[in-house]
């Protein structure tokens, strides 16, 4: 395993860009933690996947990209993603209500959120099964001489599909821009990642495809940001597939369903000392970019915003019962 | 008799089995330690080991595969999707090899197998994980597709399917595992192929399986009020399908609606809504009406989602229209 | 007009949209440099370069998830599978992404990709590579499927197909490519989902689409012979299906036979034979036949293959029992 | 790659083996020859792919089983391997002729070869699809513990299917006792095997499922014998899956309608040059261990034999329509 090491020095930042990476975090968090509130109040139904412990990956990525031109492809987990990627936050809560004014018009549910508009593609359920689709969107890019990049996100419990392997091969085959990340959050359900794989260092297959494979630390947003950045703009030029294992954990079980009973308490307060979001608060307050006032007047924006949020939802109309045959055919 | 759930029904009929021939083992996603994503085989892991209670990663394609050469080679696999949605990805499997082995072998290799979890509609879970698939497997030759509605039933299906020498695909309604039933304490077994008469009546048949099995209750319960004997014919098993109950009963009653969960186009209630009208041409009053799935994907909100499956009201309606009651 | 092949009418669509729109791409396994197994690539690769006619690995789960990629960002695919055998591989990518993705994005996200390639039954391939698979789509909301029997639609309903704004499974007969027809020099399209009446007739209406299409027609010559007068129906598009022209032909002949290549159970025959017996009922003077490949794996022996798939005598003798004639 | 160098000593063999190899794969270049006639003569229909040229792979892998306990598993080139495993050649023709007294009832033809009795379990006619198969019934012998293995062979095209990742990520996880080999003649159907490939060197997929890789010549059947011997002795003990390469050539088309145009005249000639019955017949000669009279009474028997099946198959019984009705179900 290539293993990174911190290579920013958080004073090349400027301050408006880290306090918007600790605000989305924020956001990605009080949104979670909202939900599933609203869940346990059976506002919402269904699975609901947190992304709670996550928040610096899908921040650190997204933020390296400029989504004029780039695109992300993830899974079911994917509150985090549509919110870094500035989706309107009163559109996903009312998509968790099942209402029509719903980012994906109360039809997709937490598993689907879409904004196309700002180049999230989805939310997809079935595992492995948006992997191909974020090649070929980059085929699209490859195909019109453009210099976006796609981001495919999946998990550990993703990596044994076909598809995974399949596109791969294809991907570095065409020389198509997409850096797959592999955000292993060490469980895929009820399973530790190590039971399910006969090997524990998922960078290795890259060689398997001729790429550059590359584990990296997913609780530092800046690790995350800082890698990315170097890998898309590499990328946009040279026009080969990467493929990097973000580590990560989620603190919660795998869907609001699931008591998380098969990982020791020990371990989960372990990773709890790894918070990303305290992880940077902490370096913005010994750098003095922050101090503790400032971080309070963020977090309670995000607190603000999301409570405004519930009352949109709260409020927005149920779909109509016709609508059941709206877009079936375009 | 005792009442238990149908998740139980399903976990003592693969314990029984288990227990009775070391051939038998379980494998799928999440089913050894976390004891399955809808806890079916609780105790499975504990009772029989590792050996025989097998998780799998997450390669649809793979373990059904793996499971198929299993069987070919003279174990009997259970193998669980966790739900049929994630079946279509090991569906090559499943029509290619296993419902063809027998035949494209010259009669040398029988594949005995069975596919089983859960299938159908769920609750806000959009349109990837709330699809009711029989068409897919009903279609196949070589496939025997079983579809039970209450827990005596699944049990006793479920013990002959993994008994039976042949690809069985086993369909249990996502939203069924908590109902609960009659279940007798001695051992017992019900054919595959077989319908069963769950309510004798004689102005009209409903035919059903599987979960809209309730939904024929209850509408049954709001006709008999009004009047109007129903019949109601639970096929059990799709493939092989009992036609001669459903002919005979025609005969009595002239008057047929079916109900199916699935979407409509090619769908078994079409198929057996043809069977009736031809076979019972002469004995047919009204037309055959059919009770499906709206022919759409199924959206996330709860009420689009009512919308779209068959209900108690779009019951009531079609044997209405069958009696030129509306 | 000029009288040219199937293969070559699929060819000159092809080449013709992709001169029109520079989105328009094909992909597949031996596309480019071979020129397609059946060679219906023929010259396209030499005229549009590598970019856009691609050869893929043999993954069609990957390549097919690709193509929906590619969809979704915005080109127009057109991905061949070398036979539709093979494409059980990648339904999973065709029922979950392609047919949902426009309605469980709430319209945000639409698929215009169009599935091509062989279907139906070869000769002497036995039972994995002999397969009419067109229900496994048309179960499905959110797929158009296309199915033509003659180069004159096959062109002209590929050139619409390319064009239509959703996934469309284009079904081609393997044992079709080098059927002859009259298609005009000209640019025509033809839309999806009208029947066409191939032949009008008064005592009976046969339904097809397409390879039956020409036993039918054979059947006809015979049946004209003895003086019964059929209506011939060619649906072309199975999804959405042309229902219209269906019931007002069977409103003039009282009698109605459906010929498919697929098996029976839960086929598109039995579901239209259901549509007709029941939006028909009071037009129908006998029940409604169909003609289909006998409900058994293809096996490899010619006698035998020939022995399951429909032929002109089993259609004759549908359509005179049909006509109590029997 | 582990490149494999020639290790084994030809007197250490003994002549009955020496001559029984010859035999064998005289066996199989005949009859493909003769099907190819047969097929000319429209005694045979559809796919008909020959296995000339790769004749040392089959008798080479399958001389080093024990059929009593070990299973191959192929795809539809499976003439060889069948004929390999001993099944009775007459059988075998009447297969091909659609016969009933065919080794498939003349239900499966060229590409569905199965016999059970020698532990031939086919013929696959679906790239890739047989792989997941041979690991289940490892899985079975593993389950018994027993000390039987499984060859599973596929071919350079299938490599790259979502099956054979997920299957040996399975069989290593689980140790079960299959020998994966890519029987690489360089091309699947007209696509020379790079240009669908991101890598060019096979062996580097096993480390993704931590497992051995080696690649071998596919020429010289006492170089497959000696290694898959010792893979397979191995095996019985250790019950770990291991990949194998075999590099080979096949010298026909892909199937019989193909012409082959995908490949130059000078490659083929340099494949004929190392003709694995020429090779192994050489070494013979060299060694003394048969004379050219000798080599001749073996070849005019397989000729014998194969024109034997030929009268055989053009006499046996077509099948039953009723047929078509019989082992649908079990
Ligand atoms: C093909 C398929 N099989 C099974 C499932 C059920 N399932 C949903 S999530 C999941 C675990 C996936 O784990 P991982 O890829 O690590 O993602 P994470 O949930 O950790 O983000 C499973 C088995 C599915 N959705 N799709
Ligand atoms: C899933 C699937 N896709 C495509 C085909 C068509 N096909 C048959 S053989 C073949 C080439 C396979 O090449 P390889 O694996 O190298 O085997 P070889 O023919 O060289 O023995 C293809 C594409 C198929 N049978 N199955
Ligand atoms: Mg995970
Ligand atoms: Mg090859």
């Amino acid at each position: 395993m290539e293993k990174s090491i911190k290579k920013y020095d958080i004073k090349k930042f400027d301050r408006i860009f880290l306090t918007g990476l600790i605000e989305k975090m924020c956001l990605i968090r009080r949104f979670e933690e909202t939900s599933a509130k609203m869940y346990g109040l059976k506002k919402i139904g269904g699975f609901l996947h947190l992304y709670i412990g996550q928040e610096a990956v899908a921040v650190g990525a997204v933020s390296a990209l400029d989504l004029k031109k780039d695109a992300v492809f993830t899974a079911y987990r994917d509150h985090g993603y549509a919110i870094a990627c500035g989706s309107n936050i009163d559109a996903l809560m009312a998509e968790l209500f099942g209402k029509s004014s719903g980012i994906s018009k109360g039809k997709g549910g937490s598993m689907h959120f879409f904004d196309v508009k700002n180049h999230m593609f989805g939310g997809n359920g079935i595992v492995g099964a948006h992997i191909p689709l974020a090649a070929g969107y980059a085929l699209k890019i490859s195909y019109k001489n453009e210099d976006g990049v796609v981001l495919c996100v999946f998990g550990d419990g993703a990596i044994h599909q076909g598809t995974f392997h399949e596109t791969l091969n294809i991907a570095r085959l065409w020389n198509l821009p997409v850096v797959f990340i592999c955000e292993n959050n060490q469980y895929g359900m009820g399973t530790f990642y190590k039971r399910v794989s006969s090997l524990e260092d998922f960078t290795v297959m890259a060689k398997s495809y001729n790429m550059t494979g590359l584990s990296i630390d997913g609780m530092n947003v800046l690790t995350v940001y800082s890698e990315l950045n170097e890998i898309v703009q590499n990328m946009r030029k040279e026009k080969n597939p990467f493929f990097l294992e973000i580590k990560t954990y989620r603190y919660k079980g795998h869907s609001i369903s699931d008591p998380g009973q098969y990982r020791t308490k020990a371990e989960l307060e372990a990773y709890k000392e790894l918070d990303p979001i305290l992880i940077l608060k902490n370096e913005l307050l010994e750098n003095n970019i922050i101090d503790q006032a400032g971080y309070e007047v963020i977090d309670k924006k995000c607190r603000d915003r999301i409570d405004e949020s519930v009352r949109f939802a709260e409020n927005a109309d149920e779909p109509d019962p016709a609508a059941i045959y709206k877009d079936v055919f375009a | 008799m005792s009442k238990i759930t149908m998740r139980e029904a399903i976990r003592q009929a693969i314990d029984e089995e288990m227990a009775l021939d070391e051939n038998v083992i379980l494998m799928g996603e999440e089913v050894a330690l976390y004891q399955g994503a809808y806890k079916v085989s609780k105790g499975l892991y504990e009772k029989y080991g590792g050996k025989r209670v097998i998780d799998t990663p997450i390669t649809e394609e793979g373990f059904a595969g793996i499971g198929i050469g299993a069987a070919i080679a003279g174990l009997r696999p259970i193998v669980e999707f966790m739900t049929f949605n994630f079946s279509i990805q090991a569906l090559d499997q499943i029509i290619n090899n296993a419902a063809k082995m027998l035949h494209m072998s010259g009669g040398q290799i029988n594949v005995p197998i069975v596919f089983r979890g859960p299938n159908g509609p769920a609750e806000y879970l959009s349109s990837q994980h709330s699809q009711a698939l029989q068409t897919l497997f009903a279609h196949i030759p070589g496939l025997k597709v079983v579809c039970p509605a209450t827990p005596y039933d699944a049990k006793g299906l479920l013990k002959s399917s993994i008994r039976d020498n042949n690809p069985v695909i086993f369909l249990e309604g996502e939203l069924m595992y908590g109902w609960e039933g009659e279940v007798p304490g001695n051992e017992y077994l019900i054919e595959i192929g077989k319908a069963d008469i769950k309510k004798e009546g004689k102005d009209v048949t409903v035919i059903t399986y599987g979960r809209p099995l309730k939904l024929v209750n209850q509408a049954n319960e709001i006709l008999t009020r009004e009047g109007i004997d129903v019949e109601i014919i639970d096929v059990r098993t799709i493939r092989p399908l009992d036609e001669k109950t459903i002919y005979r009963s025609i005969i009595k009653t002239n008057r047929c609606v079916i109900v199916d969960d699935s979407w409509p186009f090619c769908s078994v209630a079409s198929y057996i809504g043809y069977l009736v009208s031809r076979n019972s041409f002469d004995y047919l009053d009204s037309p055959v009406e059919i009770v499906t799935s709206e022919d759409v994907p199924t959206p996330y909100s709860h009420r689009l989602e009512l919308a779209v499956q068959p209900s108690t009201d779009k019951i009531i309606n079609a044997v209405k229209k069958v009696l030129n009651k509306l």
